[in-house]
């Protein structure tokens, strides 16, 4: 039993049952409806963008990015365009691939030996279970989209259609929602049952995991098993994205209950870990060119320093320099 | 059949928990990762443990009718009591490890040591042996690490003295060659 | 030396501006528009009828299931009769049932399924309106 | 290890499992030859750094000052506005894992807060609590922690057992550095006076002498001519090197570990080797210095501003002896401060050339700003274009591997240019497996200032990852030379080899490539620079 | 209000419940109206029933193509197959085939002229041991409980395994999406989409509601429709009284498709 996991768990469970006392059966629907989102979007993009501020008001004193593969030296040695970057395309390819493939990640290699003979084998999982994550939370994000625009947009269509493409089960099954309850389970299983894991985690690690499971869960029951009145619903989270405010009759519970997940994490995001998101594009060590040596980076906060010059070096030791026959700047 | 032959079939299940045992005289987290990470490049300490392990018991469970090759578990002995010797450990948890195959082996071979306690006696002795050699080269180990400090020390000092010239050479009838700073 | 200046001011500016875009994306997109729940139109011939094969709210939610349930019972198992709840019988058919009611796909089905964004391809091969050539 | 185990623990260890205890609630516990002496009072005296005074990391009473609180806190907030980097480390850590298992001292000494995660943890949880208003509402919850004297003592033991190789920074997809929160820590842990007298009596050394050992400069000029008549022995040529000398073509600096311990000397040699015959063929005038007679920096041990001040040296010395650039010899991070600090603190260059090389006409375009070309570069450049004459077959008796150093490695991406040298004055060359070098190259275990005597055992089993794949090429190939070019390495992976693989010896680049080199005027050379004779090549000289 | 407050309760305890809450969600599942009875869902009052529906074509009295041509209409006019353009598109339910490929097993270099140039019928022969459905990936194609091969147009993803099995050729591909090339749509019956296989089903349609297939309605009792099993039905009584052939009978399929010569 660990108290981190246990407090996120139970931190869960109160924030449904606070939704679900609160819109159902004390009927502040639109408290749970209009004003929690509202609040959510705006301490979200608030709170977002006062974080990236706040990194930004701190200056890069120094271009240390870790190079992970050959220098630009000589001409005729080719040289690792995106792990090494001399120039600003390559540190956006290098973005590119940290930021879309996780490239990092993707270095993890573990090797056997066998039979004297060098055995290399990917160990991606945590890669894998990241990527998976990571691309079916968005898809989802953008495949809701359509209950905030009107008429929905092509590209949200063609989404859909992707997503549902093993045209599965009835209301057709989108695949991004189960991969993301998959790949966060797994993400907690780990979490949990590594020892390793266990010991760096904090309930601030499980928290937002927990919660992620739950607003998944939530939302494949109520587009699966407890069918919610979907209509209604985008009549409600249009109204929010036009500002001509609805609280539509008959929406399920369940859906208050997704919904005010949904706000906690936004309210939760700039404030907790999940800050990555922004902070990966400030990270000094990746979105900087190693070309230090050839184009002067300037520090912002360079203050002169005591040093030992060569006028003092040379009162202290002339003597000892004429003996030897070093030259000296003033005769002794 | 005999001791041997039972030995050879309950060899794997024996390496297992052994090495089991000895990755649990790590921390949790690092027991884990012990066990887990078959790259012995990525994991240096679990892949060298898992070989010695192996090599000290096939020395041990071979013929049990002739003296044991002391030389031989020496061998197998010497990369795992290398790796404890600069590790955290007292000295008597770094060879410690050898006595647990005594447990794991009652507790193993269990009905089929009935009737072989002599096989036994001879074996539980071989442990007792390997115990002895392991803390032979646990020592060899502390000493070679005293006398690497020292080298450093010498080498880092002496040379540089002895190219400033502060060094004078000693004679070769000087009975005091350890002093050579003056 | 808390500052107050930001450094890399426009590239963290330009970040700041696009995640703004992004997320206002839907306002922006909306600017204007009044988009009122859609109210589905009923034929003279379904109003006339009064009650579905069930009732409006199970409908409502329900239909994509009730569907499925019909073609998977008539196809394969080759029963084809549905007696509701109520002890009305239908044939269980999307062409000669439901559309036959409602043959009025545009003003119908597809409200709501646009509005809520979904594409069903019933109509790839059941025919929209069986009896408009009649 | 002072302890007398109990009975219980020695021998059950089948039942003997310690309690699960998170991490917070673990204290350190400092154990002899994991941890370096405290600074010397009078070393942090010279150098002007706070609260200098003698103290001992075993007593409890470590005498901090009265507000060390205030002052962390004060410190930590100063830095945490200078420096976006530890700012963003300390926010976006998702507490992955994937740095977990890749640091060299984790996988050696088996210590969970080795993981990098953690060591960075350890300072994130103060963050948490000083500084974010999560950590004040939620405590522990959050992962945060109040300032004690325990964890103060944590801080210093395990940051002091990070050699800052960037190797988990190469995993971590965020690209969060733990070498660049040692860094940071030990520069707070300096605020209160708590450094390590392997960095703090360097530093004071160098900054007084121009050097570490604080070799005085008739003495540095002494040890030059002591190789200059070794080589005049074993090569038969009378090299000449110029000291502080005004008007040269360039400057040259290297680590001054090169110049007093063994095998750092014979590279020293190599170089010497080196300039003697560029000076002979081409006319190139390389001088050297006694006042910037120090290549590594310890000062980026201590503190970005130590740093500073100690590097200074190498820019006045060129302007003051107006050579046109500056070459650099073969050390880790005193290349990782050039590459990446070196210019921005103390630079413009403008009294410098854009450095060319003019034997072959090649512009270094890479250092054009900074003006210091690395003599992996310079040398890799000279022999493409065959301006040197080299005779491969005298290091034939040679199994050579490439160590990649850490900070040249990560913190530069100098992977090519040894190899293609080593290939070029060796016919024997093996790469260890690969992810064992280039940038997931494994830390000798002693880099940042580490190297000392007393932390043996850390320094040992910290370098097990290296001397295993050490070990691997060994059993393989035969390998019995590890080339390396870095300083500390030639320090100290003598030591790991003789404990873990004795069979295998250590050089540097240059050495290689002196022994290879065929000099004007050279007898037949039947020795290496090591003064050792050279198989197949000694019978002529017997009948001597 | 009271009917939703109830409905609310009920999802909010399978969401605190979470997934695991199967007979919950089995209560939520069945929707608001747990009081009411069950629908039913049965077979229709003139339904047919078999064990396994055969069919007999009596090859005499279907001497020319013009004998055939408006048994083909009639089928693919109800079951709105398109008239492909080109002869590598086509879409066949019944089509019209020559001695030599509806029996390639009895045919020798001689053989008596009028059933040399006779036009045969060729059409899904049903079987009972149908190799076609043995190789449906999704069981799109499956053999319902009165023996006929049918398909499940909703399930098939176009992997053409189907038509690789078949024997007889009876299986045709929709390269195209077949609307444009239907003349007159029956708006009974579904089309087709592109990329589905289809071919007869017994006019399975038509047996629900008591009508014989289209081809046999139109052939003015040149063929014959019954249950196999049944001694009484027309179609025994046929085999009985005459002799007559199955295609390619030594695969051991087992066609349910018996000509008369």
């Amino acid at each position: 039993m660990n108290v981190n996991y246990m407090f996120s768990l139970v931190a869960v469970l109160v924030l449904i049952l606070l939704a679900y006392a609160g819109a159902g059966a004390a009927g502040f629907t639109t408290f749970f409806g209009v004003f929690i989102p509202y609040l959510a979007l705006v301490i979200f993009i608030g709170g977002f963008v006062s974080r990236v501020m706040d990194w930004a008001r701190s200056p890069v004193p120094y271009r240390i990015p870790t190079t992970a593969g050959q220098q630009k030296t000589l001409p005729w040695i080719s040289y690792s365009y995106t792990d090494n970057p001399s120039s600003n395309a390559g540190v956006v390819l290098r973005m590119i691939l940290e930021v879309l493939l996780f490239r990092s990640l993707f270095r993890n290699t573990t090797v056997e030996v066998k039979d004297q003979k060098l055995i290399y084998r990917l160990e991606k999982w945590l890669w894998l279970f990241a990527l998976a994550f990571h691309y079916s939370f968005l898809t989802v994000v953008i495949r809701h989209l359509r209950f905030f625009l009107e008429p929905t947009p092509f590209f949200i269509v063609w989404l859909e259609k992707l997503d549902g493409f093993l045209q599965l089960g009835l209301p057709g099954i989108f695949l991004s929602g189960f991969v993301l309850l998959a790949a966060t389970l797994l993400l907690l299983a780990r979490r949990i049952f590594s020892p390793k894991m266990n010991y760096i985690s904090l309930a601030s690690d499980y928290f937002p995991l927990i919660l992620i499971i739950a607003i998944a869960a939530t939302g494949l029951l109520m587009r699966y098993v407890a069918k919610i009145d979907v209509t209604a619903a985008k009549e409600l989270t249009l109204g929010l994205a036009t500002f001509r405010l609805a609280v539509p009759e008959g929406i399920s519970g369940l859906f208050y209950i997704h919904l005010f997940l949904v706000c906690v994490l936004l309210i939760y995001f700039p404030f907790s870990k999940l800050m990555h998101l922004g902070g990966i594009f400030m990270s000094p060590t990746r979105n900087l060119a190693n070309n230090s040596r050839a184009v002067r980076h300037v520090n912002p906060w360079n203050y002169p320093v005591d040093v030992h010059t060569y006028e003092e070096y040379e009162d202290e030791f002339r003597e000892k320099m004429v003996e030897a026959g070093l030259p000296v700047e003033k005769g002794a | 059949m005999p001791l041997e032959k039972i030995l050879e079939t309950y060899k794997n299940a024996i390496l297992k928990r052994w090495f089991e045992a000895v990755a649990q005289t790590y921390p949790a987290e690092t027991a884990r990762f012990l066990q887990g990470q078959q790259d012995p490049f990525a994991n240096p300490v679990g892949g060298a443990t898992r070989t010695s392990l192996e090599g000290i018991f096939d020395q041990l469970a071979g013929d049990l009718a002739v003296d044991m090759d002391i030389e031989a578990i020496a061998a197998h002995l010497d990369p795992v009591i290398r790796i404890r010797a600069v590790q955290s450990f007292s000295p008597s948890a770094a060879v410690g490890f050898v006595f647990f195959l005594k447990k794991i082996l009652k507790e193993e071979l269990g009905q089929e040591s009935r009737g072989r306690s002599e096989l036994l006696n001879r074996l539980d002795a071989r442990i007792d042996d390997t115990a002895l050699v392991a803390f032979n080269i646990y020592m060899k180990c502390r000493e070679k690490v005293f006398q690497l400090q020292s080298n450093e020390m010498r080498n880092r000092t002496f040379s540089a003295f002895q190219r400033a010239g502060l060094v004078r050479d000693v004679p070769e009838d000087d009975p005091d060659k350890n002093n050579p700073i003056e | 030396m808390a500052s107050k200046i930001l450094f890399d001011k426009g590239k963290v500016i330009a970040g700041i501006v696009i995640f703004l875009a992004l997320l206002t994306f839907p306002f922006i997109y909306n600017l204007g528009k009044a988009a009122p729940a859609p109210e589905p139109e009923l034929t003279p011939k379904a109003k006339a009828a009064k009650v579905c094969v069930r009732d409006t709210e199970y409908m409502n939610k329900e239909h994509m299931q009730l569907l499925d349930v019909w073609r998977d019972t008539s196809v394969r198992e080759g029963k084809r009769i549905y007696v509701s709840p109520n002890g009305t019988a239908y044939e269980m058919s999307l062409s000669n049932t439901c559309l036959d009611c409602h043959s009025n796909k545009a003003e119908f089905c597809d409200r709501c399924h646009n509005y809520a964004s979904v594409d069903p391809y019933c109509w790839d091969c059941h025919i929209d309106n069986p009896k408009e050539a009649q | 290890m002072s302890e007398m185990p109990k009975p219980k623990e020695v021998l059950s260890g089948l039942d003997h499992r310690p309690p699960r205890k998170g991490w917070m609630d673990t204290p350190v516990d400092i154990r002899k030859g994991m941890y370096c002496y405290a600074a010397n009072p009078k070393s942090v005296e010279y150098l002007g750094l706070p609260h200098a005074r003698e103290w001992n990391p075993l007593d409890d009473d470590w005498k901090l000052p009265e507000n060390w609180q205030e002052i962390l806190h004060k410190g930590f907030k100063e830095r945490l506005d200078r420096f976006r980097s530890i700012k963003v480390f300390m926010d976006i850590c998702v507490r992955c894992g994937a740095c977990a298992d890749k640091c060299h001292f984790f996988i050696g000494t088996g210590d969970p807060k080795n993981m990098p995660v953690l060591r960075a943890e350890l300072l994130r949880s103060i963050y948490r609590n000083d500084f974010t208003l999560s950590g004040k509402i939620f405590g522990k919850l959050s992962g945060s922690r109040k300032m004690t004297v325990e964890v103060l003592k944590e801080w210093w033991y395990y940051l002091f057992q990070c050699s800052e190789c960037r190797r988990c920074s190469v995993f971590c997809p965020y690209g969060i550095d733990t070498a660049e929160i040692t860094i940071f820590g030990r520069e707070l842990l300096n605020l209160l006076g708590l450094n390590i007298d392997w960095i703090a009596t360097p530093v004071a050394n160098c900054y007084r002498t121009g050097n570490h050992l604080g070799i005085q400069p008739h003495a540095f000029k002494d040890m030059l001519d002591f190789f200059v008549e070794d080589l005049e022995e074993m090569v038969g040529v009378k090299v000449e090197p110029s000291f502080n000398k005004k008007g040269a073509d360039i400057l040259f600096i290297t680590p001054s570990g090169d110049v007093f311990a063994d095998p750092g000397t014979y590279t020293a040699m190599g170089y010497m080797l080196l300039f003697h015959y560029l000076k002979e063929r081409y006319g190139f005038d390389i001088t050297w210095s006694t006042y910037a007679s120090e290549g590594g920096n310890f000062g980026f041990f201590t503190s970005h501003e130590t740093m500073k001040r100690l590097n200074s040296k190498m820019y006045a010395e060129a302007k003051r002896l107006g050579v046109k650039w500056i070459l650099g010899g073969e050390c880790g991070h005193m290349w990782r401060v050039i590459h990446q600090y070196m210019e921005t603190m103390n630079g413009p260059t403008d009294f410098l050339e854009e450095p060319v090389n003019p034997i072959t006409g090649t512009k270094f375009e890479n250092a054009r700003s900074t003006k210091m070309v690395h003599i992996a570069e310079f040398l890799a450049d000279l022999i493409k274009h065959d301006k040197l004459e080299l005779d491969k077959s005298r290091n034939d008796h040679l199994k050579v591997t490439f160590h990649d150093s850490c900070n040249p490695a990560r913190g530069m991406g100098l992977f090519e240019e040894p190899r293609y040298v080593i290939r070029n004055v060796c016919n024997h060359f093996y790469d260890m497996p690969a992810n064992t070098i280039r940038e997931q190259t494994f830390c000798c275990g002693s880099g940042s200032g580490l190297n000392a005597g007393e932390d043996m055992e850390l320094r040992l089993t910290g370098a097990l990852p290296r001397a295993n794949a050490v070990k691997y090429v060994h059993e393989k190939f035969g390998v019995n030379m590890l080339a390396c070019v870095c300083a500390i390495d030639r320090a100290a992976l003598p030591t790991m080899t003789e404990y873990w693989v004795p069979e295998v010896d250590v050089t540097g680049l240059s050495e290689l490539v002196a022994n290879a080199l065929i000099v004007p005027g050279q007898h037949d050379r039947t020795t290496d620079l090591r003064g050792e004779d050279l198989p197949g090549r000694e019978e002529e000289e017997d009948g001597e | 209000m009271e009917k939703s407050r109830r409905s609310f309760l009920k999802i909010a305890g399978v969401a605190a419940l979470g997934l695991g809450a199967k007979p919950a969600i089995d209560v939520l599942a069945a929707g608001g109206g747990t009081q009411e009875p069950e629908p039913a869902l049965v077979r229709g009052p003139q339904a047919m029933t078999a064990q396994q529906w055969a069919m007999v074509i009596d090859t005499r009295k279907l001497k020319t193509s013009g004998d055939l041509e408006p048994l083909i209409e009639a089928c693919h006019k109800i079951h709105n197959v398109p008239k492909m353009p080109k002869k590598n598109h086509e879409i066949k339910w019944i089509w019209e085939d020559e001695y030599g490929h509806v029996f390639p097993n009895l045919h020798a270099e001689f053989v008596d002229e009028s059933v040399e140039h006779r036009p045969f019928l060729a059409l899904c022969n049903h079987c009972e041991n149908p190799p076609c459905v043995r190789v449906c990936p999704t069981q799109a194609t499956f053999k319902n409980s009165q023996g006929i091969v049918t398909m499940d147009m909703h399930r098939c993803i176009g992997c053409r395994f189907c038509m690789a099995a078949c024997p007889y050729g009876a299986r045709s591909f929709n390269f195209f999406n077949p609307e444009p090339y239907i003349e007159h749509v029956n708006k009974e019956y579904p089309r087709r989409m592109k990329g589905v296989v289809e071919k007869c089903n017994f006019c399975a349609e038509r047996l629900a509601v008591g009508k014989m297939p289209a081809c046999v309605e139109a052939s003015n009792r040149a063929m014959a429709f019954g249950d196999l099993y049944d001694p009484e039905s027309e179609v025994r009584e046929w085999i009985r009284s005459n002799y007559t052939i199955r295609r390619k009978q030594n695969l051991g399929t087992s066609p349910s498709v018996y000509y008369i010569i």
